[in-house]
């Protein structure tokens, strides 16, 4: 069981890298942004596995004398800005995408590079 | 009575949840779009309903149990209208029923 | 059971997102990205994190998908296959060696869920010991964000304001207006001519827009905000916009008027805050709104919640219609 | 409160307020006055907060009157109150400088949006400067980073989208990196203020998340500040953009990130992880070293003289670093100062190819030869800018190398291989900016290059135009004589950032 307390730790790793490796290694800049938000995502699991209390629920104050035990709300904020930054990234990126088509008829890296290498 | 409505209520759920797995499974097996859709429509009527109204038993008459029967409605509406969107888009882009072949060769379509 | 029924969704997390990387037609990709989004919204909830796990649902799954279909539209929707793939080999063994490193780093860290963890010990049980006493509502995430962190708030409403006016200024490159409207775009004729499409859409928004402003006004006692309303506006408003046609979507909210709310929204929120210097108190302390500083405080949050909502629904409608409307 | 109490808080809340009014305003030219009034208006404000801080004293805000580590603080030393001024100074001369090439080349209905963006850009900017929180610098960072790309992608050419392409994901991985950076930090301590977590990192029992943590920060600062190896967008986001972004963004955007990376690395690890400045030294030397040879390397061989600027910011970067990584007060008081004159002379070069580019359309070498003739002042600015980032005496350019020089004298045998570095790409710089001044000034102009050499009209770019440039390259001179005031706040900043190094 104490093992299985770090499994959030290794999905947060794994997410970050498969995000990671769609940013590096393909050439399709639509891929290349959703591996960004893959890359983001990973990023609020780690926050919000932070935040966990065991035995807590969502911090709710129904009943301030009730004594239970709420998760940690500061995470949870933090992750709520990030989210909106991420998708915020994404729109950008996309308008960037398009204009990027619009110019070049393309949207595959490599080729980019090479229609700007021969110019 | 409780231990009956307990029992009940734990059928339903099972059950429901047996049919959402047929349709996940239906829709991988079966050999065609339509027929996919077919068996997938199972995960968005039968499942739900199934799994929301034991869902309702178990917590007897509360606000509960009308924000899930709300939930059941919402789906019961929007569940064959976006079957029928699938299914529709699908006819109009020119996918024939019964075969593994578009009759339009338009590459966007995945491959059955 | 739980903790198995978690660690199964925490698994389905790395596929997908496996298939969303190999994945070589991109509208599955996105469609992918989409379920993704959804399964983290899950994971949230079985963290406690109501308010996270809302916001997810709208953005990353509603939202975020829309505009990447949007996009899609105006681009290739095939990742070009090579028979040499570049970089991949390096690539792998650089993500390896990343990810070995956080999982042995991850043994000295906090087991999850651990009561005696340090994030636990500081400064968050100050939040849940004096929200109901300096603030009094239920929500202490709320309370944080806009309060006890309104700073940041206000930063992440201008990021999305940037955002919105970067979309605008890219894609109104090379035509007349920022978003122009008389033009009757091609997204008109797809869902007109549906009828149960058309009228199951057409019943359905008033209960989105509704549900939208329930999550506005409700965010102080349960789960919600102005974000989360924002984006389940805007997704009524898209709705409405993919029925009828972006011709009378824009005429009930014309271009002017959505970048007018963004603006506004965001002035609204920072306006609040150099009122509450006027009024004698630092930059966002809400207290002096009102003669209790308790009151004060519940004003200045529902307001500055309104501005968020306000900045959230103008944004994201314009972004959408800078897309819909950049044809090919 | 009285108004004197808020002006901390006030460097962000003006530039946040004039943003979205100008995106709104109609005509054009209003927004660009608006632009140009915040922009003045912060400057105003940094200037009096670097008076205030001159005595070393360091200004705290509560952000909605909570006390620290709950709320938000905001915290600005000298350190932070150069860098405003910095930032704040650059806008302002370039906004002024760049308006009839901005009116030029972007369609007037988007203009409004454009310079919305640039204020957001300045108050991003400002905002990472002056705060006290290390997750408020993320949301500023990603504030001033959209809208980077935004102004970068107002180039006209379409080079400029791919090369804003490549520096969002390049950036959005660097801040990425900062937030997991910064996640870890907080789960060892539960704090996400500055100044808090320095004081409870020192009692954690397990260092290995902490480590990470400081690889993750390290890592992707160094993206973001364009450190050599990680520069990779910075020589096309320059090269590309539209001239008066480009004098802007050099001069101060890169510069932010290293005040994020030496606030963390200084304040928060040093004092508490054991044997930390040995590996920052460790680390930053051989890197900074590579970068100043590198950057001026490539810089000979360039023949785009925006793109050759581009990399000579890589090798002055290198310096900056070149100096932390002494981890003395020497060190630090010689990179701090160049942070300032870099600025200076970086961005006076860039102002006066705005000037220049009232007449050429493109930028290689032979695109200037003999512009000298036409434009003999702007090119004499372009010219006292070029001897300031050489570091010929009389200019602050000079200033900041010799305390460099004389910080690596203090690091025993090692310190002579420095300097010899130092020397040659000093040298390596005179090769590079030679090889535009050299035919600038004497060449015939040549008739197939210049684009618009065929207009006989020719002349100087437009009066006020002229007069930024000037005051400018002036300014290189000014704190090149009377270095009192940058050293005093550099000598402040290094001795703040030095206080928790045992």
């Amino acid at each position: 069981m104490e093992i299985l307390g770090l499994y959030n730790y290794w999905v947060f790793g794994a997410l970050l890298m498969i995000g990671f490796f769609a940013l590096i290694a393909r050439q399709n800049l639509v891929k290349k942004l959703l591996g960004l938000s893959i890359f983001q995502s990973a990023v609020f699991l780690l926050y919000i596995s932070l935040a966990k209390v065991e035995g807590g629920t969502a911090p709710i104050i129904l009943d301030p004398t009730a004594a239970e035990i709420f998760s940690n709300p500061l995470p949870q904020v933090l992750i709520l800005t990030a989210i909106v930054v991420g998708i915020s990234t994404t729109a950008l990126g996309l308008a960037i995408v398009v204009r990027i088509r619009e110019a070049y008829d393309t949207i595959e890296d490599d080729e980019i590079r090479r229609l700007d290498r021969r110019s | 009575m409780a231990i009956v409505l307990d029992a009940l209520s734990w059928a339903m759920l099972v059950g429901g949840a047996l049919f959402v797995l047929i349709g996940g499974i239906g829709a991988l097996r079966m050999p065609d779009f339509f027929t996919r859709m077919h068996a997938s429509s199972l995960t968005d009527s039968l499942g739900p309903m199934l799994v929301l109204g034991g869902l309702a038993l178990q917590s007897g008459w509360s606000l509960e149990t009308v924000k899930v029967l709300a939930i059941l409605l919402f789906l019961l509406i929007t569940g064959p209208t976006a079957t029928y969107a699938l299914g529709h888009a699908a006819s109009v882009a020119g996918l024939k029923g019964g075969t593994r072949e578009y009759r339009a060769s338009d590459p966007r379509e995945p491959r059955a | 059971m739980i903790v198995v029924f978690s660690l199964f969704l925490l698994s389905l997390l790395v596929v997908t997102a496996i298939a969303i990387v190999r994945s070589e037609n991109l509208f599955s990709a996105v469609m992918l990205s989409g379920i993704f989004s959804l399964l983290m919204a899950l994971n949230f909830f079985i963290l406690d994190a109501a308010d996270v796990a809302l916001t997810e649902a709208a953005v990353g799954a509603g939202v975020s998908t829309v505009l990447l279909l949007g996009a899609l539209a105006l681009t290739p929707t095939e990742e070009r296959r090579r028979k040499r793939e570049r970089k991949v080999a390096a690539t792998l063994v650089t993500v390896t060696m990343i990810f070995l490193a956080i999982s042995y780093a991850s043994f000295d860290q906090p087991r999850i869920g651990d009561p005696d963890a340090p994030v636990h010990r500081h400064v968050a049980p100050w939040y849940l010991e004096q929200t109901p006493e300096l603030i009094d509502i239920p929500n202490v995430v709320t309370a944080v964000l806009g309060s006890f962190r309104g700073y940041d708030t206000l930063g992440e409403v201008y990021v999305v304001l940037t955002a919105g006016i970067g979309v605008l200024f890219l894609l109104s490159a090379g035509r007349p207006g920022l978003l122009p409207h008389r033009r009757e775009p091609r997204i008109e004729s797809s869902l007109k001519s549906h009828l149960i499409p058309h009228v199951v859409g057409r019943v359905l928004i008033p209960f989105i827009v509704l549900f939208g402003l329930y999550v506005q006004f409700h965010g102080e006692y349960g789960p919600g905000g102005g974000f989360q309303a924002g984006a389940i506006i805007a997704a009524g408003i898209i709705l409405f916009a993919l029925l009828e046609g972006e011709g009378a979507a824009l005429k009930v909210l014309p271009p002017r008027v959505l970048v007018g709310l963004a603006i506004g929204g965001a002035l609204l929120y920072l306006l609040v805050g150099v009122a509450c210097m006027l009024l004698g108190g630092n930059f966002l302390d809400y207290s002096v709104l009102a003669a209790d500083p308790v009151t004060g405080q519940q004003i200045g949050i529902i307001l500055i919640e309104l501005g968020v909502g306000l900045a959230v629904t103008g944004t994201l409608l314009s972004i959408f219609h800078a897309f819909a409307a950049r044809e090919q | 409160m009285s108004l004197e109490a808020h002006i901390p808080a006030l460097p962000v809340i003006v530039p946040l307020l004039a943003a979205p009014i100008a995106a709104y305003l109609r005509p054009r030219h209003l927004a660009w006055a608006a632009a140009t009034l915040a922009s003045i208006a912060s400057f105003a404000i940094a200037v009096l907060l670097a008076l205030a801080t001159r005595d070393g004293s360091i200004h705290r805000y509560a952000m909605g009157g909570w006390p620290a580590p709950f709320g938000i603080e905001l915290a600005i030393d000298s350190l932070g109150a150069l860098v405003l001024l910095i930032i704040t100074g650059a806008s302002t001369l370039a906004i002024i400088a760049g308006r009839e090439t901005i009116e030029r080349d972007i369609e007037p209905h988007r203009q409004p949006l454009f310079y919305a963006a640039w204020l957001m850009v300045v108050a991003g900017l400002a905002g990472i400067a002056i705060t006290g929180d290390a997750f408020n610098v993320f949301v500023f960072m990603e504030i001033s980073s959209l809208a980077t790309y935004v102004v970068i992608a107002a180039g006209s050419d379409r080079q400029a989208l791919t090369a804003v392409f490549k520096y969002l994901i390049m950036g959005t991985i660097g801040a990425t990196f900062y937030l997991i950076g910064v996640g870890f930090v907080y789960m060892m301590t539960g704090t996400l203020n500055f100044a808090d977590m320095q004081a409870r990192l020192a009692d954690i029992p397990y260092v290995a998340p902490v480590h990470l943590a400081a690889a993750f920060i390290i890592v992707g600062l160094a993206l973001k500040a364009a450190v050599f190896p990680l520069h990779a967008w910075l020589p096309n986001a320059y090269a590309h953009a539209p001239h008066a972004v480009t004098a802007f963004i050099a001069a101060c955007s890169t510069k932010v990130t290293i005040l994020v990376l030496l606030r963390f690395d200084f304040v928060v690890f040093m004092g508490n992880i054991a044997e930390h400045a040995t590996q920052f030294a460790l680390f930053v030397m051989p890197l900074a070293l590579l970068g100043i040879l590198f950057g001026s390397g490539v810089a000979i061989f360039e023949t785009n003289v925006k793109r050759l600027l581009g990399y000579s910011s890589i090798a002055q970067l290198g310096y900056i670093l070149l100096g932390a990584s002494f981890v003395d007060r020497a060190g630090l008081l010689a990179s701090v100062l160049h942070i300032f004159n870099h600025a200076l002379a970086k961005g006076a070069l860039f102002l006066a190819i705005v000037a220049l580019g009232h007449h050429l359309t493109r930028f290689e070498i032979r695109d200037l030869h003999g512009i000298g003739r036409r434009m003999p002042w702007t090119l004499g600015a372009f010219s006292i800018a070029a001897l300031s980032l050489v570091g010929v005496p009389g200019t602050a350019g000079f200033i900041s190398k010799w305390y460099l020089i004389v910080a690596a004298f203090g690091q025993g045998s090692l310190g002579l291989v420095l300097v010899g570095v130092i020397v040659a790409s000093s040298l390596m710089a005179v090769v590079y900016l030679w090889r535009i001044l050299e035919p600038a000034w004497f060449a015939a102009a040549d008739p197939v290059a210049a684009g618009a050499a065929d207009d006989k009209r020719v002349g100087e770019a437009p009066v006020g135009v002229l007069a930024v440039v000037l005051l400018a390259a002036a300014l290189n001179v000014w704190f090149g004589l009377v270095p009192a005031f940058p050293l005093e706040l550099a000598g402040h900043a290094a001795d703040e950032l030095l206080r928790h190094v045992p």
